[in-house]
């Protein structure tokens, strides 16, 4: 499967920016001003700065650090540093493939024809501390509405699933309700097996807490 | 475990303020290493994580240690004794990073609209005006000079906006100064310097001390905008990518005005330091 | 005037009062307070205004003297905001209030430990919390906490969210959150502060 | 407004290296890359571009790859 979901595409609003991974590799999500969803590599070429805490301006996307702006299709538009020059055509960014799909937002780092699309009803995302165990989506009947069901590997010991309903949920809380239950229970059966080293890389940043611990 | 980076090792490195430390052992981390100070009723001592003492110095109200031989001193900051300075320290912060992109950070000017907007810099004045980079032999140190760039508020007594004239200065790997205009004593300037204690590649600690010429300000006025103004700088430095200082610059598109960037990386490279370096291998 | 707000700029918790003052439009004071370096909070004359030694305290003219941020929102938001405009009249503002008060303060904890070193690792319990927040969020589909107006509980909750990536947790586990964070920052009156951008 | 320029490099060159790199800057920058002698202790390059971005360039170059150690960067003309 060479596109991953990595979103409702309900909660990529006109405007937002949005850091996520798969395999962890970092990306940077945006919806442009015309409602089309970009996928950046999280990281801006000119000094590194994660592209997930900038900002959208119309139809680009600026990082926080030094204002460069980047057009839907990766190249770079302004350097306010130097606010009279143009930047050359080459100044670009790796921009993924990203599209919109069953009420989905899809990434693809190769090209592969499109995920199918299919009338959809945003229900949620779950996230789950523990690896995906298939990259397939699939469908399935839960609180007796038909869903669609999208894995996002997004590290070794973290995964996400993307679900939308292919007809208007029946009961919509029993629904959310009985994902959540689900991904507890999934949750809580990674917590029995020997994965303590899991349990640590869930926690970004809990290494640096011990050290600072350390530091008194 | 201790690096064995010479370059980095041999430094004198801030690890602690003066007031701080009592009787009881005060651990804390430098250069992949725990270390141990306290204050005994014989004065300051330190060890590191055998055992073996450490030396100590006191200045500018920080101790300072260092796990090598250094052949430079801790810098020496001429405004520290001039006796109607305003002296502000303001405290130590955790940063995630490297403390080579704290100082590279602390030298940048392009960021000021975006990361400190409508204090240090505001759009659409957003222009780096050239300025020169200085490798100053004899004393080993890095200067940039002539560096201007608008401010709406460049510190807590400016309301109106200036165009602001700094002067920075690296004294050594982690130490970094800047030399500005005060803005209500405008023939003096002002010092700020940050100290920082490398204690892993990509964590590290770092106190801001300032030397105002600020008859106006309170001190908690003083201290609270450079706090705020450092807190905004850690977001950044915390989500670079990678967190350690590449020293080759092909993964990143310097323009002039990252001149002092590539400067100081380029002065690193020559020093042959790795700790903190994208390039750092562990050892 | 109607009262005097001690606060520091870096302080989530104070965050959370100066926010509701901005949000409210409401005209105070404000008193300065070193907390770090100078340790003002543990300072005698400090404590015999607040028995915590910490920030916020919010004090008025009449003797009014509180210290909990979620208490002083309530308080501006009943007794200084003539509109009334975040008082929720849903019961449950008082439960997101606590949550606020009991389950975030993990985050708090989180952030002092990443910021100035700290000898416990609340990131866990932080996260757990802001899961929490998260589902209920989702669960809602609403754009704000208690439905179709934000209240009190919204800005007693957002800090802890907001500032998460201060203590390394990224905001990728929170799609919900960081749409209801962003219509926060688009009310009008919204007072950021470090960490906390105003834009996008 | 395309200018041409002429630069030399002087220190510690890996020819190979300091020429992958600067071919790889120029194309990254946009810049036609006339002419380019790499040694081991100097490197002489001619370029043609924008001035900013010849600028840019020359002080990517100054910092060079790992394994070069760049002393001087100059333009000669």
């Amino acid at each position: 499967m060479a596109w991953t979901a990595v979103a409702l595409a309900a909660d990529l609003g006109v405007g937002d920016v949005a850091g996520t991974r798969i395999d962890g590799e970092e990306i940077a999500l945006w919806r442009d001003a015309g409602g089309t969803p970009h996928a950046f590599e999280d990281r801006c070429p000119h000094r590194g700065m994660r592209l997930s805490f900038g900002f959208a301006r119309g139809d680009r996307l600026a990082c926080l650090y030094h204002g460069w702006q980047f057009d839907g299709a990766g190249r770079c538009r302004a350097i306010p540093a130097h606010p009279d020059l143009s930047p050359p055509a080459t100044i670009t960014l790796r921009r993924h493939r990203c599209v919109e799909r069953a009420g989905l937002l899809w990434v693809a780092f190769a090209e592969a024809p499109p995920p199918a699309d299919a009338p959809a009803w945003p229900v949620l995302s779950l996230f789950l501390d523990r690896p995906a165990t298939t990259r397939e989506p699939w469908r399935e009947r839960i609180a007796g509405t038909p869903l669609l069901l999208a894995p996002q590997p997004r590290s070794p010991t973290q995964s996400a699933w993307h679900v939308v309903a292919l007809a208007p949920p029946a009961d919509a809380a029993a629904l959310r309700a009985a994902l959540h239950a689900r991904r507890r229970a999934l949750e809580r059966f990674a917590d029995e097996q020997p994965a303590a080293s899991e349990r640590r890389h869930a926690m970004a940043g809990s290494s640096h807490l011990r050290s600072a611990r350390e530091a008194g | 475990m201790r690096t064995r980076d010479r370059v980095a090792l041999d430094e004198w490195y801030a690890v602690a303020s003066a007031d701080e430390l009592g009787p009881a052992p005060w651990p804390t981390r430098l250069l992949g290493e725990d270390i141990t100070l306290a204050r005994t009723p014989a004065g300051l001592a330190a060890h590191d994580a055998a055992g073996a003492p450490l030396p100590l110095r006191e200045r500018y109200g920080l101790v300072f240690t260092t796990l090598g031989a250094p052949r430079g001193e801790i810098v020496e900051i001429a405004e520290a004794v001039e006796p109607d300075r305003r002296f502000v320290p303001c405290g130590w912060t955790l940063l995630r990073a490297s403390g080579l992109r704290v100082v590279e950070n602390f030298l940048d000017m392009a960021h000021f609209p975006y990361v400190h907007a409508d204090i240090l810099g505001a759009e659409p004045r957003t222009e780096v005006a050239p300025y020169r980079v200085e490798f100053r032999r004899e004393a080993d140190e890095l200067w940039a000079r002539g560096c201007r760039f608008w401010q709406p508020r460049a510190a807590a007594t400016d309301t109106t906006g200036t165009m602001m004239e700094i002067d920075y200065r690296v004294p050594s790997p982690f130490v970094v100064m800047l030399y500005r205009v005060a803005p209500s004593q405008p023939h003096r300037r002002d010092c700020i310097a940050l100290f920082i204690q490398p204690m892993e590649a990509t964590l590290c600690r770092a106190v801001p001390l300032m030397w105002l010429a600020d008859d106006i300000s309170t001190h908690t006025a003083m201290l609270h905008f450079e706090q705020a103004i450092f807190l905004q700088d850690r977001v950044i430095v915390e989500n670079q990518r990678p967190l350690a200082l590449p020293l080759d610059p092909r993964a990143e598109i310097p323009t002039r005005a990252d001149s002092s960037s590539v400067a100081y990386r380029r002065w690193l490279k020559e020093k042959g330091l790795r700790f903190g370096t994208a390039e750092w291998t562990g050892a | 005037m109607i009262g005097t707000l001690h606060d520091w700029e870096l302080d989530d918790e104070a965050y959370k009062v100066r926010l509701g003052l901005a949000l409210m439009g409401l005209a105070h004071a404000r008193v300065a307070v070193d907390v770090r370096p100078g340790q003002e909070t543990e300072a005698p004359a400090f404590r015999a205004r607040n028995l915590l030694a910490r920030l916020p305290l919010w004090e008025e003219p009449g003797g009014v003297a509180l210290r909990d941020p979620q208490a002083i929102l309530a308080r501006l938001a009943w007794h200084h905001d003539p509109a009334r405009r975040f008082w929720s009249e849903d019961p449950a503002q008082a439960d997101w209030l606590f949550f606020a008060a009991r389950e975030l303060w993990a985050a708090r904890e989180a952030r002092q430990a990443a910021l100035f070193g700290g000898p416990a690792d609340h990131a866990p319990a932080a996260r757990a919390a802001l899961r929490l927040l998260e589902e209920h969020m989702a669960d809602r589909g609403r754009d704000w906490l208690l439905g179709a107006a934000p209240c009190i509980a919204d800005i007693a909750c957002f800090p802890a969210f907001q500032l998460s990536r201060d203590w390394g947790l990224d905001h990728e586990e929170f799609p919900r959150l960081r749409r209801w964070a962003r219509r926060l920052r688009a009310l009008p009156g919204f007072l950021r502060m470090p960490g906390v951008p105003d834009h996008g | 407004m395309d200018e041409r320029a002429a630069f030399r490099f002087a220190g510690r060159l890996v020819p190979a290296s300091f020429a992958a790199f600067a071919r790889h800057r120029a194309a990254r920058l946009g810049l036609a890359l006339e002419r380019l002698e790499v040694e081991e202790a100097e490197a002489r390059a001619v370029l043609r571009g924008p001035a900013w971005l010849l600028e840019a360039f020359v002080l990517a170059l100054s910092l060079g790859p790992l394994d070069c150690l760049v002393t001087s960067a100059e333009r000669e003309g």
